[in-house]
C-alpha cells in the first residue's frame, strides 16, 4: 500500500489556483477570442495563408488554456493526460486523413 | 477445502434448485459474476441463433440454382449473421468473461461502477431484442453488416430494417462504451495491492487495450449511423450521392470503426490464450512484456489501416500503398504473439485438457486465418479475392478459428469457477476434434471457391462454375460443426448436475480467481491480496520454482490464501456490497421502447395511427428512462458512505 | 450517470480513490471525453468535406462570390455565444475553486452563473437555428440563399454538428443543476468537490467543443 | 507410442489433402483466377503465386513447429516435475519480431511495383463508358453512340479502359481472368485498364453486395480480333432492318413484325423502358435492346441465351431475377403465350454474325 500512497498525493494534489489566475485566464482566452474575430475581420488584407496559421494557432492556444488551466490536466495525474491525449491525436489522424482522402482525385485502384 | 465445497452447495445453481429460481436477485443484480454469466448465457443463445442463420444459407447454397430460400430472405439472413456474430455473440462473449473473470483475476470485490455494468448488460439485450424483432415486424436488416450506401438508402431499403440495425446497435454501442468505460477504470484503478501495471495478468491486458480501442473506435461508427438515420429519417443526403451526398464517406467512417472492431473481436482471446498456454505448460508465458505489447501495438495499428477493406474504391495508388505498408506491419505483433505462445510450450509440461487442445486448435487456425491475410493486404491480390468466398474464408480463420475456438478454451478453463463443476472432459475432446475437423471442412474449401472466382453474398450461383461440389462439402461441414455445439450444450446441461466438483484450483493456475472458492462468494476476497509477482497464486504453491522470476521487486512471496476459518468467512457479513437495483433494467428498457418507437416516427405504414403508437413508445420511453434516472440517485445514495448516513 | 459506489470503499475513506491514486469517476469521466473527441471530430471533418465539395462546386459555377453558405453564418451571434460558454467556463472553474475553500455562498453565486449562462448559449442557439431556418438553411440536402437554390450539404452537416454539441450543452445544464441541488442538501458531504469537478470536467469539453467548432466551421 | 504416432499423422493428412484440394482447385475453371488471358490479372497472378509460397513455406515452419512442440512435450506423466521456469529471451524475440519483417518488406516492394503497373491508364487505350444498375451493366463505346448491355466486346492486344459508374447503388466490376475488381460508385468515377492478350469469352460478375439480385448481376466478356472487334462494331452501329421473320419459343411460331408492333405498344409499356434503335422504342430505364439477338446471355447472365429461355423471362420476369424492375411491370399472365412468341421472334430476329471465340 505504501508504495501507491506516495503516487497517490502526487497525482491527486494538483496545484490549486487562486480566484486571480482564473480570472486572468479567462481574460487571456477573451483577448484571444477578441483577436481571432479582428483577423476573421480584415482577413481579405492579410492573406489567406496567413489568416489560417493565426488563426489555427491562436484556437490551439485557446483549446490548450481550456484543457490545462480550467480542467487542470497541467499537474494533474498522468492517467488523465494519457486518456485525453492519445484519442487528440487519433482525432487529428482521423480528421487529417479524411481531408487528404478526400481531396480532389482520380478513382484508380492499386 | 471444505469451506469451498460449502459454498458450493448454497450457491451452486446446478443445487438450488429446490426453491423457484431467484429471479429477483438476477435482473436485479450489480454483481459483476452474475452480469458477466448473463452476457455469456445470452450472447450463446445468438450464437446459436446466428449458426442457425448460418445453416439456412448453406443449405440455400449447398446446391446450384437452389430455390430454398429467396434472394431477400438470405440478404437477411447473412447481414443479421454476421451482426449476431459480431455484436450480439463474440463482442459480449468477451465482455461477459472479461466482467466475470477481470475483477477476480486483479483482486477486486466488483467492477468500479457496479450499476453502469448492469446498464451495459440490459442494453446489450435491449439492442439485440431490437434487432431480432424485426424478423417479426416486416423484414430484418437486409444491406449487410457493412451497410454500404447508397444501398442502405431509404428508396433501396425500404423496410424499417436498417433502422432496426441503426437503433439496435447503437444501444448495444451505447453498452460497449460503458462496459469499456467500467473496464478501463476498474483495470487502472481497481488492482489489489502490488500489482502494477506490470504484473497484469495478460488477459488483464489485453482487456484494457479492448476497451480502449472500443471507446475511440465506437465513436465514428456512430456518428457515421447517426448521419444514416438522419438520411433514412429526416431525408439529409449525407450518404446520398443522388443530393449531393457521398457513398464512400460512410466506408471511410464504418471501417475507422470496423477494423478496430476486428482487434476488439481477438484480443481479449489472445488474451485467454496467453492465461491457458502457460497454466496448462506449467511454465510462464514468454516474453510477458513482448506479448503485452504487442496487443497494444495491434491496437494502435488498427486504426491506421482502416482502408485496406477499400482498395477498389479507387483512392488512388498512393493511399492504397500507404494502408497496404500499414497492414502489413501489424503481420509482425501478431506473429510475435504466435512465436511467444509457441515458445510458451516448448520445454514444458504440456497437459493436453480441452481447454489446452482449444488453446492449440486456435493458434493453428489463427496462423492459417493471419496467413491469408498478408494476400488481401496487398492491393493487386486483394482486388481479385475481395468480396469473394477467399474472404469468407479468411473471416472465419480468424473469427471462428481464431475467437470462437479460444472462447471454448476460455469455457472449459472458467467454467469451473464460474459453476463449481468441472465440464466433461472426454466429452469436451470428442467435441473439440469434430469442431475442428468440421470447421476446416466447413471453411477450408472457401479458399478455393474464393480463388475460382465465386463472389461473396449471392444467394444463388450457375451450376458448371465448378463450385458446386466445394459448396456441397461446406454445407456438410455446417452440419458437423452444428453437431459439435450441440454436444457442447449438452455436456453443459449434464456437467451443471452431474459434473466434477471443482476445487478452488482445478488446474493448477498461477492467477487470483484460483485462490478462491468456485464459485467465487458475491465479495470475491475475504481479504485483498497483496500481489508481489505476476503468478502470484503459482508463486505461493511453488516457492521453489519461483526463485527465477524477476519480476517483483520485492523477494517476499504474494499473500494469497485460499483457505478461512469460520470465523472468517463470518466475518464476510461485514463487507458492504452494492444493493440490487431495477432502475438500469428500467433504463435500458426505456431506452429501447423509446428506439422502436423512432423506428416509425417517420414511417408511412398504415398512416397516422402508426406514428401516433411511435409518438406514445418514445414517450413511454422517456418516462421509463426519467423513473429509472430518479432510482438510481436513490440507489447511489444508499450505497454513498456519507449520504447513506446523513439522509 | 456513473454508479458512485464501488466495492472497496469502507466508511470514513476517501472515497473512490483506486490502485492509480485517482478517483474513478474522474478517470472514467476522463476517458469519456476521450471517447467523446472522436466522436466530434467525426462530426466536424464530416462538415468539412461537404463544405470543401460546396465551394469548389460554386467556384466552378462562379457562384461561390455571392453564394457561400458561410454567408449565413453572421459571425456576431456567433462571437457571443462562443464568448457565453467561454465565460461560463470561468464560472464554472470559479465555483470548483469556492468549493475547495468551503465558501459556499460564492460556490453558488458561480455554479448559478454558469447555469444562466449555459442556459443562454442554449438559447442563443435555438435561435440562430430558427434565423436560419427562416432565411433558407435547412436540414435538407440545398439550401436557397436570396431567392436561388444550391445543391449542397451543408445545413444537414451543419445542424447535426452543431444541434449535437447543443444537446452536450443542455445535458450539461441539467447536470449543473442536479449538482447544485445536491450540493444545497447535502453542503458537508466529503463528496462535493469532486462532483463539482467531474461536472466542471465534461462543460470544459463542451466549451473546447465549441472553440474547435468556432474556428473550423465558423470562422474558417 | 502407437497412440503418438496416429496423432502426428493427423497433421500431414490434412497436409496431403489440401495440397489436393490445392491441386483442383487449378483446374481451368470458367471464373478462376488462376488463369488468366489479361495483363492485369496476370500481373497480379505473377504476384500470388511467390506471396503464396512464402505463405506455405511461413505456414509450415510455424504450423510445424506448433506441432512439433506439442508433440515433444506433451506431459508424459501426471506427476512430472515442474519443468524449469523461462520467462523469455530478448535475443530471440527481436529475432522473430526482424525476420517476419523482411519476408514482408520483400512482399510489400513486390506488391508496390505490380501495384504501379496495374494502376497506369495508358493514354492510347480504347474508352469504354460501364454503366452498373440494379442488377445489369450498360456498355458505351464511342461517346454513346454505341450503346449495349450485359455483353462486353473488347478487341484483343489493345488496352481498354473502362470508366466505370454507377446509376443507383455501389457495384463491383469484376472479370476474374482479365483484371481485379474496382467498384462502380454513383456519384464517382473510377478507372481500370487492362488488355486482353487472348481472344473468348470470360465470366465477370458484380462482386459487391448490390441488392435483392446482386447474386444474379452477371455479364460476359468477348475478346474478338482486332478486326473481328471492327466489324461488330460498324455492324452494330448498324440500325437493325425491320424483320418480318419467325422464331419458335416454347412450341408456339411467332411472328416478328406482330411482335414489333407488341413492342411498340404502349399499352404493353416495353417501348417505355427500353430503347431499339430505328424504332419509336426510347425508354432509357432499361438496357438497351438493339440487336439484342446477338446477347449471349438473358437478364444480365442469370439464363443463357435460348429463343425458350428468352420466352420464359418475358412470361415471368420475377420468378427468374427477383425484385428487378420489369418484374414490377410484367406480372406473370400479363402477355399471352402467342405475344410471348412473337416478341421473342422479333428481338431473336436483330442480329448480326459474329465469329464468336470460345468460352474460356
Amino acid at each position: 500500500m505504501a508504495e501507491h500512497a506516495t503516487h497517490d498525493q502526487h497525482a491527486e494534489s494538483h496545484e490549486s489556483h487562486s480566484t486571480r489566475f482564473y480570472w486572468m485566464i479567462g481574460a487571456i482566452l477573451a483577448v484571444i477570442t477578441a483577436v481571432e474575430v479582428a483577423i476573421f475581420l480584415v482577413k481579405d488584407t492579410i492573406g489567406h495563408e496567413l489568416f489560417l496559421a493565426i488563426l489555427f494557432i491562436l484556437s490551439i492556444a485557446k483549446g490548450a488554456g481550456v484543457v490545462m488551466y480550467f480542467m487542470h490536466l497541467r499537474g494533474d495525474a498522468r492517467i488523465f493526460q494519457l486518456v485525453f491525449i492519445v484519442p487528440f491525436l487519433l482525432a487529428v489522424t482521423l480528421c487529417l486523413g479524411f481531408l487528404t482522402i478526400f481531396s480532389h482525385h482520380v478513382g484508380i485502384a492499386g | 477445502m471444505a469451506i469451498a465445497e460449502q459454498k458450493l452447495t448454497s450457491v451452486s445453481p446446478a443445487t438450488a434448485s429446490s426453491g423457484s429460481f431467484p429471479w429477483r436477485t438476477w435482473l436485479a443484480t450489480v454483481d459483476h459474476k452474475k452480469i458477466g454469466i448473463i452476457y455469456i448465457v445470452s450472447a450463446f443463445v445468438f450464437f446459436l441463433l446466428g449458426g442457425i442463420e448460418a445453416m439456412l444459407m448453406r443449405v440455400q447454397l449447398g446446391t446450384p440454382n437452389n430455390t430454398f430460400l429467396s434472394a431477400d430472405v438470405y440478404n437477411q439472413l447473412f447481414t443479421m449473421h454476421a451482426t449476431t456474430m459480431i455484436f450480439l455473440m463474440v463482442m459480449p462473449m468477451n465482455v461477459g468473461i472479461g466482467n466475470y473473470v477481470v475483477p477476480l483475476m486483479i483482486g477486486a470485490r466488483d467492477m468500479a461502477f457496479p450499476r453502469l455494468n448492469a446498464l451495459s448488460i440490459w442494453l446489450f439485450l435491449g439492442g439485440g431484442l431490437l434487432l431480432y424483432l424485426s424478423f417479426l415486424t416486416g423484414g430484418a436488416p437486409n444491406g449487410g453488416w457493412f451497410a454500404y450506401a447508397p444501398l442502405t438508402q431509404v428508396q433501396y431499403s425500404p423496410t424499417a430494417g436498417m433502422d432496426y440495425w441503426i437503433l439496435g446497435l447503437g444501444l448495444t454501442g451505447i453498452a460497449s462504451i460503458a462496459g469499456a468505460l467500467n473496464f478501463i477504470v476498474t483495470v487502472l484503478n481497481m488492482r489489489a495491492p502490488g500489482m502494477s501495471i506490470n504484473r497484469m495478468p495478460l488477459f488483464v491486458w489485453m482487456n484494457l487495450v479492448v476497451s480502449f480501442i472500443i471507446i475511440f473506435a465506437f465513436p465514428t461508427f456512430t456518428v457515421g449511423s447517426i448521419q444514416l438515420l438522419f438520411d433514412r429519417q429526416f431525408g439529409a443526403a449525407f450518404f446520398n450521392p443522388a443530393q449531393g451526398g457521398d457513398a464512400v464517406l460512410w466506408q471511410h467512417l464504418f471501417w475507422f470503426f470496423g477494423h478496430p472492431e476486428v482487434y476488439i473481436l481477438i484480443l481479449p482471446v489472445m488474451g485467454m490464450i496467453s492465461e491457458i498456454l502457460p497454466v496448462f505448460s506449467r511454465k510462464p508465458i514468454f516474453g510477458y512484456s513482448f506479448v503485452a505489447f504487442s496487443g497494444v501495438g495491434i491496437g494502435f495499428l488498427g486504426f491506421i489501416v482502416w482502408a485496406h477493406h477499400m482498395f477498389g474504391v479507387g483512392m488512388g495508388p498512393m493511399a492504397n500503398a500507404f494502408f497496404a505498408a500499414a497492414s502489413m506491419v501489424i503481420a509482425i505483433p501478431t506473429g510475435v504473439k504466435i512465436f511467444n505462445w509457441i515458445a510458451t510450450m516448448w520445454a514444458g509440461d504440456v497437459r493436453l485438457t480441452t481447454a489446452m487442445l482449444y488453446a492449440i486448435g486456435f493458434i493453428s487456425m489463427f496462423i492459417i486465418g493471419g496467413i491469408s491475410g498478408i494476400t488481401l493486404a496487398s492491393p493487386p491480390i486483394d482486388l481479385q479475392q475481395t468480396d469473394t468466398y477467399y474472404v469468407v474464408a479468411h473471416l472465419h480463420y480468424v473469427l471462428f478459428g481464431g475467437s470462437i475456438l479460444g472462447l471454448f478454451a476460455g469455457a472449459f478453463y472458467w467454467f469451473p469457477k464460474m459453476t463449481g463443476r468441472l465440464l466433461n472432459e472426454r466429452i469436451g475432446k470428442i467435441q473439440f476434434w469434430l469442431m475442428m475437423i468440421s470447421f476446416n471442412i466447413t471453411f477450408f474449401p472457401m479458399h478455393i471457391v474464393g480463388t475460382e472466382g465465386m463472389p461473396r453474398r449471392i444467394y444463388t450461383y450457375e451450376a458448371g462454375m465448378g463450385w458446386d461440389m466445394w459448396n456441397f462439402i461446406e454445407t456438410i461441414g455446417t452440419f458437423l460443426l452444428a453437431f459439435s455445439v450441440l454436444i457442447f450444450i449438452y455436456n453443459v446441461l449434464s456437467s451443471l448436475r452431474n459434473g466434477e466438483v471443482a476445487s478452488n484450483d482445478p488446474w493448477d493456475a498461477a492467477t487470483l480467481e484460483w485462490t478462491i472458492p468456485s464459485p467465487p462468494p458475491s465479495y470475491n476476497f475475504l481479504h485483498i491480496p497483496v500481489v508481489n509477482s505476476r503468478r502470484p497464486l503459482w508463486d505461493a504453491k511453488y516457492p521453489h520454482a519461483a526463485g527465477d522470476d524477476h519480476h517483483g521487486p520485492s523477494s517476499a512471496p504474494s499473500q494469497v490464501r485460499y483457505e478461512y476459518t469460520d470465523e472468517e468467512t463470518e466475518g464476510a457479513k461485514d463487507i458492504h456490497m452494492p444493493s440490487l437495483t431495477f432502475s438500469p433494467m428500467i433504463f435500458s428498457g426505456g431506452l429501447t421502447v423509446a428506439s422502436l418507437g423512432f423506428i416509425y416516427i417517420n414511417k408511412d405504414i398504415l398512416g397516422l395511427p402508426t406514428r401516433v403508437a411511435a409518438l406514445g413508445f418514445i414517450l413511454i420511453g422517456i418516462v421509463m428512462v426519467s423513473i429509472a434516472i430518479r432510482g438510481w440517485i436513490l440507489d447511489s445514495r444508499k450505497d454513498s458512505p456519507y449520504l447513506s448516513q446523513h439522509h | 450517470m456513473s454508479a458512485t459506489s464501488h466495492a472497496h470503499d469502507e466508511a470514513g475513506q476517501a472515497p473512490l480513490v483506486g490502485s492509480l491514486g485517482v478517483d474513478s469517476r474522474k478517470l472514467g469521466l476522463w476517458a469519456f471525453i476521450g471517447s467523446e473527441t472522436l466522436f466530434f471530430t467525426a462530426l466536424i471533418t464530416t462538415h468539412l468535406i461537404f463544405y470543401a465539395r460546396t465551394k469548389a462546386d460554386l467556384a466552378a459555377k462562379g457562384m461561390l462570390e455571392h453564394m457561400d453558405p458561410k454567408l449565413y453564418l453572421g459571425i456576431d451571434l456567433t462571437t457571443i455565444l462562443a464568448a457565453i460558454l467561454l465565460a461560463s467556463s470561468l464560472t464554472m472553474v470559479l465555483a470548483l475553486a469556492a468549493t475547495k475553500s468551503k465558501e459556499w455562498p460564492k460556490f453558488r453565486f458561480w455554479l448559478l452563473a454558469t447555469i444562466v449562462l449555459g442556459s443562454a448559449f442554449v438559447l442563443g442557439q435555438v435561435y440562430e437555428f430558427t434565423h436560419l431556418y427562416h432565411e433558407g438553411l435547412k436540414l435538407a440536402p440545398q439550401y436557397v440563399y436570396e431567392g436561388e437554390t444550391v445543391k449542397s450539404l451543408f445545413g444537414v452537416t451543419f445542424f447535426v454538428m452543431t444541434g449535437f454539441h447543443g444537446l452536450h450543452v443542455t445535458l450539461g445544464v441539467v447536470w449543473l443543476i442536479a449538482v447544485y441541488f445536491k450540493v444545497r442538501r447535502f453542503a458537508a458531504s466529503p463528496e462535493n468537490p469532486m462532483d463539482v469537478e467531474l461536472v466542471g470536467l465534461y462543460w470544459h469539453f463542451v466549451d473546447l467543443v465549441w472553440v474547435a467548432i468556432f474556428t473550423l466551421v465558423y470562422l474558417i | 507410442m502407437r497412440k503418438e504416432a496416429r496423432k502426428s499423422t493427423i497433421p500431414l493428412l490434412v497436409l496431403v489433402l489440401s495440397c489436393a484440394a490445392m491441386l483442383a482447385g487449378c483446374a481451368n475453371l470458367p471464373a478462376t483466377t488462376l488463369y488468366t488471358y489479361g495483363d492485369h490479372a496476370t500481373r497480379v497472378l505473377d504476384l500470388l503465386t511467390p506471396v503464396f509460397w512464402m505463405a506455405v513455406g511461413v505456414f509450415v515452419i510455424v504450423q510445424g513447429a506448433l506441432v512439433y512442440t506439442v508433440i515433444r512435450f506433451r506431459s508424459k506423466q501426471a506427476s512430472a516435475p515442474v519443468p524449469t521456469q523461462i520467462h523469455g529471451n530478448t535475443k530471440i524475440e527481436i529475432i522473430w519480431t526482424i525476420a517476419p519483417a523482411f519476408i514482408l518488406l520483400v512482399i510489400a516492394v513486390m506488391t508496390f511495383r505490380t501495384q504501379a503497373a496495374n494502376s497506369y491508364q495508358p493514354p492510347e487505350a480504347m474508352k469504354i463508358r460501364a454503366i452498373a444498375h440494379q442488377w445489369w451493366f450498360e456498355f458505351q463505346y464511342d461517346d454513346g453512340k454505341i450503346v449495349t448491355a450485359s455483353d462486353l466486346y473488347i478487341p484483343v492486344g489493345q488496352s481498354v479502359q473502362i470508366q466505370l459508374e454507377a446509376a443507383d447503388v455501389m457495384h463491383n466490376f469484376w472479370i476474374p481472368k482479365l483484371a481485379g475488381k474496382t467498384y462502380m460508385i454513383p456519384g464517382k468515377t473510377n478507372y481500370l485498364a487492362f488488355k486482353a492478350t487472348e481472344s473468348g469469352i470470360f465470366r465477370a460478375f458484380c462482386a459487391e453486395f448490390c441488392g435483392e439480385s446482386h447474386g444474379n448481376m452477371r455479364f460476359r466478356v468477348i475478346a474478338l480480333d482486332p478486326a473481328e472487334f471492327a466489324q461488330w462494331k460498324t455492324n452494330y452501329a448498324t440500325t437493325p432492318a425491320a424483320t418480318n421473320g419467325t422464331a419458335q419459343a416454347l412450341g408456339l411460331t411467332g411472328d416478328a413484325a406482330r411482335g414489333a408492333a407488341i413492342f411498340a405498344d404502349p399499352k404493353k409499356q416495353c417501348a417505355a423502358c427500353h430503347i431499339i434503335e430505328g424504332t419509336t422504342a426510347k425508354g432509357k430505364i432499361g438496357p438497351n435492346l438493339t440487336h439484342y439477338g446477338n446477347r449471349l446471355t438473358i437478364a444480365a447472365g442469370v439464363l443463357p441465351y435460348t429463343t425458350d429461355n428468352l420466352a420464359n423471362w418475358l412470361h415471368d420476369p420475377a420468378s427468374i431475377k427477383p425484385g428487378n424492375l420489369m418484374g414490377r411491370v410484367i406480372k406473370k399472365g400479363m402477355l399471352k403465350d402467342q405475344e410471348v412468341a412473337d416478341l421473342v421472334a422479333y428481338l431473336d430476329g436483330m442480329k448480326f454474325a459474329v465469329n464468336m471465340p470460345a468460352e474460356k
